[in-house]
């Protein structure tokens, strides 16, 4: 197919990064699912600040119990009845949110510096650096990150910080793997080339040249892997490792609420439910911030 | 004068785009008769490649559009014709070669196969296309292999048999291009068009490539149509030539007559800007303004913001096309009518 | 003799074999003895096709890649022995302009920062604060026939004609002497190809520089340069001023060449009409 | 072709040993308690000592690691205080459980999302295509083990169509034991009720473990589809006349597919990790059910053991992988 004509030439005046910004807005709006993505992602966020202040039980949140409110089932007062202990389920997988995000957020945030670190001085410097960097990377990658990420926490005890420490150990390669990819990519581009004629240092052309066009596909990576950490976490707490009760997680919830299957069922319906949803929003909106910030994807 | 093997008549196109409707080919007329190659030339975006595309109506028709105009291909009007009727006419009777050789064969196909491929569908429509390779009780596949193999040797592909085995990779950019002209043409098509064929080749590649559709033309009486933006190929390979402009012919003619007494403006302009022989270092004129934008397309001719000699006339209606001289045409209401230019 | 102001002595280059996972790639020797001199002020023409070596030794004369054997000279100082320090300061004074306008300007910075970044670079030469850079920057861009409005822009919002111009304000940015045009204009549609030529050209007389033109098309190089020198598969054919070159080849190369070349004149035998 | 195997089982040596090094750097050197893991939480300061030095642990490292890899010569994986067994001897028996799953569920998830990748590029941009994207993310989104809670409870406790878990009816002989896979080696004895229950108990552990790499190939077939039917050599295959049905099988399919393949490879560690959740909803008797109790009751040994055995599996897939590429995709074979 023929490039159709060259780009009009310089448009009007006017402020120029409003246009850009608009024009990012107008795709993102675009597309309906990651709308419904960013409005799950705040509903989560916003629970996970206020969720157990919120929670119409706070004191069940705290641990309080009473066993005359054993196994309610789902009324009006409580949506999703009550659990073993007569705790409300809601109360406690509202309050659930937070351990969740926060520990998404760790897991995150931790395994992108690092994979991001790894990933760079990979890509940028070559040569045996890269090699051996790359070698270590594919080494941590052969074990399946939940079995590794069992093995860490189990030899560093329970608790939430060990939780966090142990899945981010396993998670920092998928990112070092992706820089390095776009890392190497953007060293053959031509103005990185320009830029090291110009006279350029390596850490200019590094971090002035190189990181910036990197940075799209690592936001969304990011946001895409919210989701699968805060899956992981309550994996985890699901087999037992993890969060001690009573501070309330998903994981565990779900898990306590697999014994007393099939005649109680419903207290394990809003746990799994809201790790569906948070899981479901991440997603989204990770595919919508793709095709908005990706620039390859929109080439 | 053979009756009109293609005539595309007043082709419009629109595109749709995020920035709006782009009114891509403004009226294209085009007549191609059989032994007759018409090198349409134009700079990028005058929509030479999307006329190529349209005779095979391969543009996807969900953002493009034709409003108007039609594409009769021996009378027949493509435009009308059922999707697999149309794909009957694909390979068999119309052929196309494409400009990237790197990017234009399947790379985990073996060459044999994907020419093979191509010899079996046009077969499917006229058996006896096979007949002439090798006597009938070896199978279709064996006398399709047979002439995929005399293809290449016609091509000028060395130990041709033993190449059919070999991956696309495993040809260079020259002979991966003569690959693709043996599968555009082994269909025997009675139409050809090539989409800057030799662009993306070196010069010397380009002058053996340029020959060889030459020599496939004679032996076969069919017709060509040529895009390039290479005025130089169009006046060593071509018989006619068509100038476009931003969606419209502006000039047709044979090519001794239109590259000698150019009578279009934009012609003249596309020629002075090409370095000659004994240009002059300095004196090169180059075309000032930019293509429109064909979103928001200027009233009448297109050219005229870019033309000195424009009037009033020009900048309300579209000219329409006049003959200058016996099948010498432009578009235009101020044509130039000279002497010859100096040789170039 | 004037003293040349970039001279090229005896530079060879081999890749060698790269042992990949799969099989080995042979050793390629890309050039094989190069030699040539451009003197200040000249347009120099370097024709080759691909695989011809061409691009590496762009590469070498800025340092981006370091020769097998042989020496370049800038001025007479050999590159190789300058200290990093040296080097960078050299870099100032040889720039580069490429062939692909979309791929050669950052599209995450404006036209300001790409024009401004080499006096950035170089500031301990040029010693220019930001609102000097910036001036500047608007100075060079009407030098290319664009102006101060279009600073703010970014580089996909411009046409491959306008887009190489930004490339030759970038390369005057920081004050050099000795231009590489590495096929700076074809990539471009013919008319907007004449355009850029003739800037070359206007700019070469008005500050006196020096280029070292690469390019495949012979027309673009008879019409610009004073002398030309061919190159094949990394070796140098023939060499000379460029009306000799093109009225008499003397190897069979240059003779090949110059005949494939298409020619927009009626060839004698025109095939009938 | 047989030299590249060669080159890359040769490659395998130092991924081996590298994973020892990982598993010996988390057993012997994180900040935790490895004696104390080891030992167990109620053993006595004696007890805790004399294991201590059986293990070498007031040794300098570098000699721990000698043991320790010296140990895993032997195959020696270390004790499980739980099972009493050598950790080698229970991952030998609980091996092929976790394989048959993780292959059903590799096969599912192949077999379905491929085509289902390639109809929807075919039809992108039409209501299926929106609907078939939002049904796969969701399908991404769901939780293993939440999905595999459902199931269960549909279809084991509420219809009761399904076995509730396990591989096996007690009361049933397993078949003769040929690859320890239940269901071929029903075949292979030849015994059709037996592969049925086998079947039935297999059913829902590979379902939940299936739908999200499912949804996965399928966004990823889809994904190198569209890329594929935009590239220049599909628009030669219809300029030339051939028919639609082709394109698709030969052009488009056959390109798409080996772009696909190699995440294929990368997915199958995915699945190992997996099946750890899933085992432990539906008591598959798989190295994730092992490596769970092992976890739970501070077990060290077994946990590192099925690491290492998982992540020599995940080498050896991902070889088995990487020739399929070699084969299918030509241009990696004269790379």
């Amino acid at each position: 197919m023929s490039k159709l004509a060259d780009p009009i030439a310089a448009t009007a005046a006017g402020p120029v990064r409003r246009e850009k910004l608009a024009r990012a807005l107008f795709r993102f709006r675009q597309s309906r699912l990651s709308l419904l993505g960013a409005a799950i992602v705040a509903l989560v966020l916003f629970f996970a600040l206020l969720g157990s202040v919120l929670a119409p039980y706070p004191d069940d949140v705290r641990g309080s119990v009473s066993t005359a409110a054993r196994f309610l089932a789902p009324s009006a007062a409580h949506p999703f009845g009550t659990n073993e202990v007569g705790q409300d389920v809601l109360s406690l997988t509202m309050a659930g949110t937070t351990v969740s995000v926060l520990a998404g957020f760790g897991v995150v945030i931790i395994g992108s510096l690092l994979g991001t670190l790894v990933g760079a001085v990979a890509g940028f410097a070559g040569g045996l650096v890269d090699e051996a960097l790359m070698r270590f990377t594919d080494l941590v990658l052969t074990i399946p990150s939940l079995i590794l990420a069992m093995a860490i926490a189990a030899a560093l005890g329970p608790g939430f910080e060990n939780m966090v420490l142990a899945i981010s150990l396993s998670w920092w390669p998928g990112y070092a793997r992706l820089v390095r990819g776009e890392v190497l990519a953007a060293r053959e581009e031509v103005y990185v080339t320009a830029a090291r004629a110009i006279g350029a240092s390596p850490a200019r052309v590094l971090f002035r040249h190189i990181l910036p066009n990197c940075l799209s596909p690592i936001i969304v990576k990011m946001s895409l892997d919210m989701g699968f950490a805060i899956l992981t976490v309550a994996g985890l707490g699901f087999i037992g490792i993890g969060v001690r009760p009573p501070t309330p997680e998903w994981g565990t919830l779900l898990s306590t609420a697999r014994s007393y299957m099939p005649d109680y069922w419903w207290t394990a319906m809003a746990p799994g439910m809201a790790m569906f949803l948070a899981v479901f929003g991440f997603n989204l909106l990770g595919d919508g911030l793709r095709d908005v910030l990706d620039p390859r994807g929109r080439r | 004068m053979s009756e009109a093997l293609l005539e595309i008549r007043d082709l419009h196109l629109t595109m749709s785009s995020f920035d709006g409707l782009a009114h891509v080919l403004n009226g294209v007329d085009l007549t191609v008769r059989r032994g007759e190659v018409w090198g349409v030339v134009g700079e990028s975006g005058c929509g030479k490649s999307l006329t190529g595309l349209s005779i095979s109506r391969l543009v996807p028709t969900p953002p493009a559009r034709y409003p108007q105009g039609s594409i009769r291909f021996e009378g027949e009007d493509l435009m009308r014709l059922a999707p697999h009727r149309m794909q009957a006419l694909r390979g068999k009777r119309i052929g196309m070669i494409f400009q990237d050789p790197t990017t234009n064969l399947n790379p985990t196909v073996r060459i044999g196969e994907q020419l093979v491929d191509v010899a079996l569908a046009a077969a499917s429509h006229d058996p006896s296309l096979l007949d002439d390779a090798t006597p009938q009780q070896f199978g279709r596949r064996r006398q399709a292999r047979d002439l995929a193999a005399r293809l290449l040797e016609r091509v000028g592909i060395p130990d041709a048999q033993a190449r059919l085995a070999s991956y696309p990779h495993e040809f260079s950019g020259g002979m991966r291009q003569r690959v693709l002209i043996a599968m555009a043409l082994i269909g025997r098509p009675d139409l050809l068009i090539a989409d800057e064929p030799t662009t993306a080749l070196d010069v010397s590649v380009q002058a053996q490539i340029l020959k060889l559709i030459q020599s496939m033309v004679a032996d076969h009486d069919i017709g060509v149509i040529l895009i390039t933006h290479n005025l130089g190929v169009v006046a060593e390979t071509c018989t006619h030539v068509a100038v476009m402009y931003a969606g419209n012919v502006v000039e047709t003619g044979p090519v001794a007559a239109v590259i000698e007494r150019p009578a279009h403006p934009y012609t003249r302009a596309l020629m002075a800007a090409i370095p000659m022989r004994d240009t002059p270092r300095g004196q090169l004129q180059g075309l000032p303004g930019v293509v429109p934008d064909l979103i928001r397309p200027p009233p009448g001719c297109r050219f005229a913001p870019r033309c000195d000699r424009a009037t009033a006339e020009c900048r309300a209606r579209f000219p329409g096309t006049g003959p200058v001289a016996p099948g010498h045409a432009v578009a235009c209401y101020h044509p130039v009518r000279q002497p010859k230019i100096a040789d170039g | 003799m004037v003293e040349p102001i970039l001279e090229i002595q005896g530079v060879r280059k081999t890749y060698p074999a790269r042992r990949s996972l799969f099989g080995r790639s042979a050793a390629v020797d890309a050039l094989k003895g190069v030699s040539l001199a451009v003197t200040p002020g000249e347009s120099f023409g370097l024709v080759g096709e691909s695989g011809s070596g061409k691009t590496t030794l762009t590469r070498s004369i800025l340092r981006l890649e370091a020769p097998t054997a042989g020496r370049i000279l800038f001025k007479g100082e050999d590159m190789a022995r300058l200290g990093p320090k040296a080097l960078r300061t050299l870099r100032a004074r040889i720039q580069i302009v490429f062939q692909d306008p979309y791929a050669s300007l950052n599209p995450r910075m404006t036209v300001e920062e790409i024009v401004s970044e080499p006096m950035l670079v170089h500031r301990d030469i040029l010693r220019l604060d930001r609102a000097g850079r910036r001036d500047r920057a608007a100075e060079l861009l009407a030098l290319v026939g664009l102006s101060t409005q279009h600073l703010a822009r970014n580089p996909h919002e411009f046409s491959g004609g306008q887009r190489q111009r930004i490339g030759i304000a970038r390369a005057l940015a920081a004050g050099p002497e000795l231009l590489l045009l590495d096929e700076p204009t074809s990539a471009l549609d013919v008319s907007v190809q004449a355009q850029v030529l003739n800037l070359l050209i206007d700019l070469q007389d008005r500050l006196g520089l020096t280029y070292l033109f690469i390019s495949h098309d012979l027309a673009v190089v008879r019409y610009l340069c004073d002398r030309v020198a061919l190159i094949h598969s990394g070796v140098l054919v023939e060499e000379g001023p460029t009306r000799e070159i093109f009225d008499a080849p003397q190897s069979d190369y240059a003779r090949m060449l110059l005949g494939a070349a298409p020619k927009v004149r009626v060839p004698p035998a025109t095939p009938s009409g | 072709m047989l030299q590249f195997i060669l080159r890359r089982i040769l490659l395998l040596i130092p991924v081996i040993f590298g994973l020892t090094i990982i598993m010996f750097v988390i057993a012997r050197l994180l900040p935790g308690d490895p004696v104390g893991l080891a030992a167990g939480a109620n053993a006595t300061q004696a007890e805790r000592q004399a294991l201590a030095t059986e293990f070498g642990l007031d040794r300098p490292i570098w000699a721990q690691y000698g043991t320790y890899v010296a140990g895993l010569a032997r195959g020696d994986l270390g004790r499980s205080l739980l099972t009493r067994r050598p950790v080698a001897q229970d991952i030998a028996t609980y091996l092929p459980a976790t394989l048959e799953l993780v292959l059903a569920a590799l096969a599912l998830a192949v077999i379905l999302g491929v085509p289902l990748g390639l109809l929807t590029a075919l039809w992108r941009n039409r209501w299926p295509d929106y609907l078939s994207q939002v049904v796969a993310i969701g399908a991404i989104s769901m939780p293993r083990f939440f999905l595999g809670l459902l199931l269960q409870l549909v279809f084991a406790m509420w219809l009761m169509w399904l076995p509730l878990g396990g591989r096996l009816p007690i009361i049933v002989f397993p078949p003769h034991k040929v690859t320890g896979f239940l269901t071929i080696d029903a075949l292979l004895s030849g015994n059709g009720t037996i592969f049925v229950t086998a079947l039935r108990h297999l059913a829902m552990p590979t379902i939940a473990l299936s739908l999200s790499p499912l949804a996965t190939i399928m966004r990823m077939m889809r994904a190198s589809a569209i890329e594929v039917m935009g590239q220049d050599y599909v628009t030669t295959a219809r300029a030339l006349g051939l028919p639609r049905r082709k394109i698709v099988t030969k052009v488009i399919a056959r390109n798409a597919f080996s772009a696909t393949l190699t995440v294929i490879g990368l997915y199958f560690g995915w699945l190992l990790g997996g099946t750890v959740l899933v085992e432990t909803v539906f008591d598959w008797p798989g190295l994730g059910l092992y490596a769970t109790k092992a976890i739970v009751s501070q077990d060290m040994m077994p946990v590192i053991g099925v690491a290492l055995v998982s992540g020599l599996i995940f080498v050896v897939a991902n070889l088995l992988i990487d020739t399929a590429y070699g084969l299918i995709n030509p241009k990696v074979r004269y790379a």
